[in-house]
């Protein structure tokens, strides 16, 4: 019984000595620190990729607890849900973003634009654009070597072995937009998705006169000013040689695709066209014209 | 239904969480005790026996603990299994209690013990708890037995102590502390590789 | 799941009930495992007596003796049905190890043979040193101590010019152990009942054969 | 020159991972980088001798006077528990930059069992006072030789293309293996 | 004409090789591996096709079958790994030893780490030490050198010098028997003489600089010559020190192994006096006779931190004179 | 005999047009003169379509501090003004010249006859060389009168004229110096006194032993002129080492010659100094050597600047069969060219034909460690450290590992038992961390 005793006491003073000191120390030194930011950490992809602009899924946490609204900040990852939990969270409101993806500007597979080189240099496209302008004639053009693959963390762009052309995963792509970051040749832009994944942009961002991007490229944009023209919306503007289609702009008509002579102009996702045949003919006519 | 789903807490500690081979928790038991497999499988039930112990009563106390004082409770709980597992041991089973030495007592910071305490007991009910104190010391009684086995195997010519091969072909060294790394190193990727196909 | 609030009180209470609940467990299990851990202790070094001495009715006091080491030995004396005295069971121990104190048990006959040995404590290399556990009672080559006497044979490695054969790849903790051997017999020696042999000439040349072996012996 | 031998005993013979086989979790975790691992030394390196001497005096002036043994495991976890929560709460206050660079590593050592196998062993080996504070620093540059050194070679590794299989825990294991093979070496220079 | 190469410049390659350098190595330590030969005979032949054939062989089986990478034993790296291994052992140890060695050091050593290149401790000292521990008995029972002796397993065996001077018995060999190699010992590391042609070799074909090499023995030299002139009963001389045991062979061929010694002169010198000291401190006060293959391990240990800490002289810094 | 302390490799001399007298290449029937280098901003240009102009004349102005004035190499009608593809395949304005006759302005002297005396001011003599675009043939192209106006508070103290022509194959340089030795020294002596130094030493490898011996010889008449002979070693040519060579100091990182008291400038920039100041005559031709192993006519050529590559290769015999990749200088530092349809600029030292079996590269194999990178680094680099940081965008690392020092003198390429490509990713990592760096400065 004594020694329960002795037990008890030494264990209950010990215990309630630490306890108490703890106590007062915790409040004497205590620091505060939002625990919003780690419920909105918590809410986010953790994918650490940076796409929001701040250093890591923490840092862009911090950010949206002290911001005063959320507009401007976006975590591209996670999208308009995640932001939504974000906002719930903070009790502030999301500033819904049309989603977007990454697209890449450059149709010269191997088949439309003649290698006149061999480049034996290390595989990565940044070392060989500060090399040389690339194994083709056009200088505008993907390289093929990968730097946006190797960058995308969530394996969603891939250089096709054939044409030597990185395709987009639509489903994967987050667009973080560390590919376009990475090219450089500035070939990958990060465009509105559109509705049921549809697209179309100038495929090409080569800024030689159409003679000359002719000559390397045989889709290139050759800046005949043809879809600037046709285009009932005004979404398309040429400025060095080069058209361009403004996503915001944009009703997906069809009308440039149908009407630029070097198919140039792409689009993605829609339905096969009843009248396809027909305008194929048209398209190939204009160009033995 | 239930009944599946207590199996699968009974099981997840010998598989898909084992303490060792997957959580990688509670390293220094692991490899100080296995010199022989018979330490490895004495230093596991007494693992075992402790973690039954404290997921039970945590789990019976769990609401009774305040949050601001739930790692000091814990603690003491765990504690007061290792203190009883030692007492014992060094009463009933002394040539044992010699053998695995300082690492009884440190049964106290083992993480596993402490993260079930957390990670489980806290959450669920007494039986969930159980099952899930004896899943998880069983099977971080197997990975050690295990890991003993091929130890003294290799070491020794040995398993618990019946010879398998004169010991003069044993490598020392897998008795000794390099051993225990680097044959857990290559269990741990030969697990890895079973998981994955 | 309604967890208590965190109170101050309320966290001084449940503390102090947990607190509780361990002290008395473990007062308890204490109260209840003190008498086997006691009896554990002690059964490890009756077993070391018999297994080290002959055939014995009874055990004298035990004497604690000093030896030239500084350490104070313990032994136990041992007397037949007549009350003769028949041998000791010394509780020796080397500083030497290789990685530790060794102690053993080393049971001498009354003319102060070696009867057997049993080794209490070490810390050596498990498969290297350990093997000493039973290497000094094996007939091979000349390994076996036992039936030695420490006064006539000259209980060293043959590195050291001993009749000894060391444990191979071994030598310290053979070493250590010969000096737990020797350091036994100079207690052994100076006990009160030790008849067969003049306990201060035993001890002088055990500390002669110690002697031409320090310089030897000393690695360090 | 026991503090000596206590000192090359405790750093290379029988360093407290590669040989004693503690801390091995902290050993594992915090060794990607150079510079967590000399943060977590440091942190170790304070932590256990505070805790030693702590642990010390209760063992001597309350555990052994009033023949209490058997609440040492008890007593000592909730003294170095409540020790690291103490250090960690006036750091955060005292000196941020102090606790920027220790501060993520004070709650693993809660659970790091060098502090408290530390504390054990100086009451089992019969220190002094002096001697238990320059074991428990000893060994906590043990530690920290070991964990730097392995932060190096992982270092190294990391920009090295491993096999599959091996990547993460089990080469970490087996480097540390090897390492504490060639620790070996120091064998038999002090016991 | 074909296309035009394009490629970042240099535009030409002096032509060395990863095969060149090891191959020049394997003939640097032909003079050695001849000794061997001479002194231990059948026994050292076994060993060394054992080791050397093993080693080929487990790298090609763990490339072709484990990493399936493009096979790399035509590096010659493996025959290298091999022969090394061979001369850190005793010749009368048995093949199964050996083969066990070569697997440690080739499967342990090397390619859990992805292979040349990326180990962090030497290959073939992996597999002596991880011997030396398992079996001590084999690995510390060494053959008396016979010129031409056909005995294998039951050849007589004979201590080491350090193994004498460790135990403070035997007589200790001329200076000229230690120097031609004519004592107990692993059955590469005997002959001081054959080792010191195979480094003039290394030098001269630049496969690697002098700074490990000398750093090591001018170490073991000044510190074991402290020792002895503060006791020379205790201690051996200097001279005793630098050809007995593996130093030289370690202090050339071991200690220099690319992958695992520091990247620039100074960090060498760091290491190499490292090296130095720990083989004395192993030599001198520790349990083995011998400590160059753990001074080696323990400083090819601290490499990667001599290689984050200790930078090459930048051109435009302060030079001295 | 002397050579830079530390790094440094010796690869195959292959100068196979040494002492090959140098040619003058024909005039071409049309010549596209770039109006930038690489070094410096474009000058602008002052002609115009249609325009007629004399070997001589000025056709761009230059534009800013690192600049340099551009005239035309032949005479004839401006035919355009148009963009031309470099030998990097991007484009650059340069000015496109129909030849008609050669018709040269008359200010220019065109004797043979060497005019030893100068008796213009120091800054006379500077202005001259501005207007005349000499800029450096050594191969960066700076604009050579920017290095003589040291920035204030600094003071040259010696002149080293580099004369190395460490790279293989190419001869220009030497041949210069045995053909136009005596104008050589009368040049140096003119940068002497537009840097108000008394001592210059002509620094030149020891594989060109009849250069040493020729200029040594005439050196004699000239007061505080010495010409060294250095050990042959590569990249002994880069303006630090050889300054370290002759005169034992180190240029500290990131700083110019300037900071050890020495200004480095190339013969050739030596002999057009001399033409420009002493006979009027701005840049408008320079030496270049057309080799390789298996060219037909390996030889020296004076071309006119505008020329495009291919004529000159023409009349050198042409294309060799197997030829693999054509280099424009150097092996060791130049570039590879996609095609000969690239007009001469000042920098063009040689064309050099590599054949297809030494032209691809080996394949890469692991870094064995073996540190030759950091041993043959002349700058005191860890080559093998910075490609894998660069490998991995530690840009952070690359710039505590003095990335920016690098010269990219491909020393460690070369060397590499491993094939490592280790100055691609060096000079990706040099790129990057230099955006960085500047971003950091205009931030601040
Ligand atoms: C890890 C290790 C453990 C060792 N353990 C022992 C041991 O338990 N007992 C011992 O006498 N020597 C031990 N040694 C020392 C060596 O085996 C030493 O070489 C030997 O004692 C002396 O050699 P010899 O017995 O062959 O003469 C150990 C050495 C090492 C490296
Ligand atoms: C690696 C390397 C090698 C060089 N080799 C030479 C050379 O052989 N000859 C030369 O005149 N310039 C060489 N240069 C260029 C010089 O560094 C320096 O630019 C030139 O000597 C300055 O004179 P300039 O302005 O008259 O051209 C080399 C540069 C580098 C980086
Ligand atoms: C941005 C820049 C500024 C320079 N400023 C000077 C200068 O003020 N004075 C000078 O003598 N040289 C100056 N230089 C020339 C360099 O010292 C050097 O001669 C030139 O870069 C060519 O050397 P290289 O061929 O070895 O690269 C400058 C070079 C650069 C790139
Ligand atoms: C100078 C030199 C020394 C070497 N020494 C060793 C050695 O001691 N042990 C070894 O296994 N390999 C050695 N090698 C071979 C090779 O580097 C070794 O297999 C790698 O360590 C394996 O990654 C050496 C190679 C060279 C060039
Ligand atoms: S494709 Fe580009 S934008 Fe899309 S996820 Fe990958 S890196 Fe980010
Ligand atoms: S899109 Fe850009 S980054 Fe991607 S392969 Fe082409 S050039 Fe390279
Ligand atoms: S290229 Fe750069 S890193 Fe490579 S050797 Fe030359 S200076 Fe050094
Ligand atoms: S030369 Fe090549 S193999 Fe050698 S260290 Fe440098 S990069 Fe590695
Ligand atoms: S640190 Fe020892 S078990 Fe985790």
């Amino acid at each position: 019984m004594n020694l329960i005793v002795i037990a008890l006491l030494t264990l209950g003073i010990i215990g309630a000595v630490s306890a108490i000191i703890l106590y007062f120390v915790a409040k004497k030194f205590h620091v505060y620190e939002d625990p919003r930011i780690d419920q909105v950490e918590a809410a986010l992809p953790a994918a650490n990729c940076g796409g929001c602009g701040f250093p890591g899924c923490r840092g862009f946490a911090n950010a949206c607890v002290k911001a005063d609204t959320l507009d401007g900040l976006f975590c591209p990852v996670g999208g308009n849900d995640t932001m939504k939990n974000v906002a719930g969270i903070l009790g502030k409101n999301a500033v819904a973003v049309a989603p977007t993806v990454a697209v890449v500007r450059c149709g010269g597979t191997c088949d439309h634009r003649p290698r006149m080189n061999e480049y034996d240099g290390v595989k990565h496209c940044f070392i060989a654009h500060n090399l040389y302008s690339g194994e083709t004639g056009c200088s505008w053009g993907c390289l093929g070597l990968g730097d946006c693959e190797v960058s995308c963390e969530f394996d969603a762009i891939k250089v096709n072995q054939v044409t030597k052309l990185p395709e987009v995963d639509e489903d994967k792509c987050t667009s973080c937009g560390a590919c376009v970051k990475a090219c450089p040749k500035l070939l990958i832009e990060l465009r509105k998705k559109g509705p049921k994944s549809r697209r179309i942009y100038v495929n090409c961002r080569n800024e030689d006169k159409g003679h000359i991007s002719r000559k390397s490229c045989d889709v290139s944009c050759i800046s005949c000013l043809k879809c600037e023209k046709v285009c009932p919306y005004e979404a398309i503007t040429i400025t060095n040689n080069l058209a361009f289609i403004h996503d915001d702009k944009c009703k997906l008509c069809r009308k440039c695709v149908d009407i630029c002579p070097t198919n140039a102009i792409v689009e993605l996702n829609f339905p096969p066209r009843k009248v396809k045949e027909e305008s194929m003919n048209t398209k190939e006519e204009q160009l033995v014209g | 239904m239930s009944n599946n789903s207590n199996l699968k807490v009974f099981l997840n500690g010998f598989f898909k969480e084992n303490p060792i081979f997957v959580l990688i928790l509670g390293m220094c038991p692991t490899l100080a005790t296995t010199s022989s497999a018979l330490n490895g499988l004495s230093m596991g039930l007494a693992t075992a026996f402790v973690l039954l112990g404290s997921n039970v009563v945590i789990s019976l106390l769990k609401n009774l603990i305040p949050d601001n004082v739930r790692i000091p409770a814990y603690v003491v709980v765990i504690a007061t299994f290792v203190s009883v597992v030692e007492m014992s041991m060094q009463a009933y089973v002394p040539a044992l209690y010699d053998s695995l030495g300082i690492f009884i007592p440190l049964i106290v910071v083992n993480c596993i013990v402490l993260g079930r305490a957390e990670a489980f007991a806290a959450k669920n009910t007494v039986f969930k708890s159980a099952l899930d104190g004896l899943g998880m010391g069983l099977g971080f009684s197997m990975a050690l037995t295990l890991l003993g086995s091929i130890r003294e195997i290799l070491g020794t010519g040995k398993i618990f102590g019946f010879m398998l091969y004169p010991d003069r072909y044993g490598m020392l060294i897998f008795v000794l502390a390099p051993g225990a790394f680097i044959a857990l190193g290559y269990l741990i990727a030969v697990m890895n590789k079973l998981k994955k196909a | 799941m309604a967890h208590l609030e965190s109170s101050f009180k309320n966290m001084v209470l449940a503390l102090s009930a947990i607190t509780l609940f361990a002290a008395v467990t473990l007062a308890s299990v204490y109260t209840l495992t003190k008498e086997p851990i006691a009896v554990s202790k002690t059964a490890k070094q009756q077993n070391a007596i018999k297994e080290v001495l002959p055939a014995y009715e009874k055990l004298g006091d035990v004497e604690k003796i000093a030896i030239e080491t500084g350490d104070s030995l313990n032994v136990f004396k041992a007397y037949d049905k007549s009350n003769q005295f028949i041998g000791a069971a010394v509780e020796s121990v080397s500083h030497k190890g290789f990685a530790g104190d060794i102690k053993i048990m080393v049971g001498f006959d009354k003319d102060g043979n070696i009867v057997n040995y049993s080794v209490l404590e070490q810390k050596e290399t498990p498969g290297l040193g350990t093997k000493m556990v039973d290497w000094f009672k094996t007939d091979k080559g000349n390994q076996n101590v036992r039936g030695k006497n420490p006064v006539t044979n000259k209980l060293t490695v043959n590195k050291d010019g001993g009749e000894v054969d060391a444990i191979t790849a071994a030598t310290i903790s053979s070493r250590a152990f010969l000096d737990a051997v020797r350091n036994a017999y100079n207690a052994y020696a100076k006990n009160s009942d030790a008849p067969g042999v003049d306990g201060e000439s035993g001890a002088t040349h055990v500390e002669e054969a110690s002697a031409d072996s320090v310089n030897s012996n000393d690695i360090k | 020159m026991t503090y000596i031998l206590i000192f090359i005993s405790a750093v290379f013979v029988n360093n407290i991972v590669l040989s004693q086989f503690l801390g091995i979790c902290p050993f594992l975790g915090v060794s990607k980088k150079i510079d967590t691992a000399l943060g977590m030394s440091g942190a170790v390196a304070f932590v256990m001798t505070i805790a030693t001497i702590f642990t010390y005096i209760i063992q001597k002036t309350v555990l052994e006077p009033f023949n209490i043994g058997f609440l040492q495991t008890i007593t000592f976890i909730l003294i170095i528990a409540a020790l690291v929560q103490l250090v960690e709460i006036i750091l955060k206050k005292v000196s941020p930059a102090l606790y920027q660079a220790l501060g993520v590593f004070l709650p693993l050592i809660t659970t790091n069992c060098t502090i408290l196998g530390v504390a054990i062993m100086v009451i089992q080996k019969d220190f002094n006072l002096l001697e238990s504070v320059v074991f428990a620093i000893s060994t906590a540059l043990g530690f920290g030789l070991a964990l730097i050194l392995f932060a190096g070679i992982r270092e190294q590794l990391s920009m090295a293309k491993l096999p599959k299989g091996m990547q993460g825990t089990p080469i970490s294991l087996l480097t540390a293996g090897l390492l504490a093979m060639a620790f070996m070496g120091f064998a038999g220079i002090v016991k | 004409m074909d296309k035009l190469i394009i490629s970042p410049a240099p535009h030409i390659h002096g032509g060395d090789s990863v095969s060149k350098d090891m191959t020049g190595v394997i003939i640097a330590l032909v003079p050695a591996l001849l000794v061997g030969l001479y002194f231990f005979g059948l026994g050292a032949l076994v060993v060394t096709l054992t080791a050397v054939a093993s080693c080929v062989l487990f790298e090609y089986l763990i490339q072709k079958f484990m990493l399936k990478g493009s096979n790399t034993v035509m590096d010659g790296s493996a025959a290298l790994t091999g022969l090394l291994l061979a001369l850190n052992l005793p010749s009368n140890i048995p093949v199964w030893m050996v083969v066990i060695g070569s697997l440690v050091a080739i499967g342990i050593g090397k390619m859990s780490f992805g292979g040349l290149g990326n180990n962090p401790f030497n290959p073939a000292l992996i597999g002596r030490v991880f011997l030396l521990i398992s079996f001590p008995v084999e690995m510390t029972t060494w053959p008396r050198p016979v010129p031409f002796s056909a005995a294998y397993l039951d050849a007589e065996t004979a201590p080491t010098t350090l193994a004498m001077i460790k135990d403070h018995f035997g007589e200790i060999p001329s200076t000229l028997d230690l120097f031609i190699g004519n004592m107990g010992g692993s059955l590469g590391e005997i002959s001081a003489v054959a080792i010191l042609i195979g480094l003039v070799y290394l030098l001269v074909k630049k496969i690697i600089t002098w700074h490990i090499p000398v750093s090591i023995l001018a170490t073991v030299f000044v510190f074991t010559g402290i020792l002895n002139l503060a006791n020379p009963e205790l201690y051996a001389s200097p001279v005793v020190h630098l050809f007995s045991g593996g130093l030289m062979l370690g202090a050339v061929f071991m200690a220099t192994d690319y992958v695992t010694s520091p990247m620039n002169p100074r960090g060498m010198l760091v290491y190499g006096v490292g090296i130095g000291i720990i083989t004395v401190v192993i030599r001198a006060f520790g349990a083995y006779p011998e400590g160059v293959s753990f001074a080696i391990l323990i400083m090819n240990a601290f490499t990667p931190l001599i290689n984050t800490y200790i930078k090459p002289k930048r051109f435009g810094e302060k030079v001295k004179i | 005999m002397k050579t830079f302390r530390m790094g440094g490799i010796h690869p195959k001399e292959n100068k196979f047009s040494a002492g090959k007298q140098i040619q003058v290449a024909e005039l071409p029937k049309q010549v596209v003169i770039p109006l930038s280098h690489y070094i410096g901003t474009p000058s602008e240009a002052v002609v115009k379509k249609g325009d007629v102009v004399k070997v001589g004349q000025l056709i761009g102005k230059a534009n800013g501090l690192i600049s340099a004035n551009v005239h035309s190499s032949v005479s004839g009608k401006v035919n355009k003004i148009d963009v031309q593809l470099d030998a990097t395949g991007y484009k650059r304005s340069a000015v496109y010249i129909d030849v008609d006759g050669d018709e040269w302005l008359e200010t220019i002297d065109r004797s043979t006859e060497i005019k030893r005396e100068c008796n213009l001011s120091k800054e006379e003599i500077i202005r001259k060389i501005q207007d005349a675009g000499i800029v450096g043939l050594g191969g960066a192209t700076f604009p050579t009168h920017v290095k003589l106006s040291p920035p204030p508070g600094k003071k040259a103290n010696i002149l080293i004229i580099n004369a190395v022509e460490c790279e293989s194959y190419l001869t220009c340089d030497h041949q210069l110096m045995l053909e136009k030795g005596e104008e050589i020294l009368v040049g140096t002596t003119i940068l002497m006194k537009a840097l108000e130094v008394n001592r210059a030493v002509i620094g030149i490898e020891n594989n060109k032993k009849d250069a040493i011996v020729h200029l040594q010889q005439l050196a004699k008449n000239f007061k505080g002129i010495k010409v060294e002979a250095l050990k042959v070693r590569y990249p002994q040519g880069g303006e630090k080492q050889l300054i370290d060579a002759i005169i034992r100091r180190q240029v500290p990182s990131g700083r110019i010659p300037i900071e050890v008291g020495a200004v480095v400038q190339n013969v050739g920039t030596t002999y057009a100094v001399y033409e420009a100041v002493q006979k009027n005559k701005p840049m408008i031709e320079r030496v270049m050597t057309i080799s390789g192993k298996t060219a037909p006519n390996p030889g020296n050529y004076l071309v006119r600047l505008g020329t495009y590559l291919a004529s000159v290769v023409d009349q050198a015999g042409g294309i060799p069969e197997g030829t693999g990749k054509i280099v424009g200088g150097g092996p060791m530092m130049g570039r590879s060219l996609m095609n000969l349809n690239v007009p001469m600029a000042k920098g063009s030292s040689g064309v050099v034909f590599i054949r297809k079996e030494e032209s691809v590269r080996k394949p890469v194999k692991n870094c064995i460690r073996c540190a030759k990178c950091v041993t043959v680094c002349p700058m005191g680099l860890e080559p093998f450290l910075l490609m894998s940081q660069s490998e991995r965008n530690m840009w952070d690392e690359m710039e505590d590992n003095c990335t920016m020092d690098c010269i990219e003198c491909g020393s460690c390429s070369y060397t590499c038992p491993s094939n490592r490509p280790l100055l691609d990713y060096i000079r990706f990592g040099k790129t990057t961390v230099g955006g960085i760096i500047r971003n950091r400065a205009t931030k601040k």
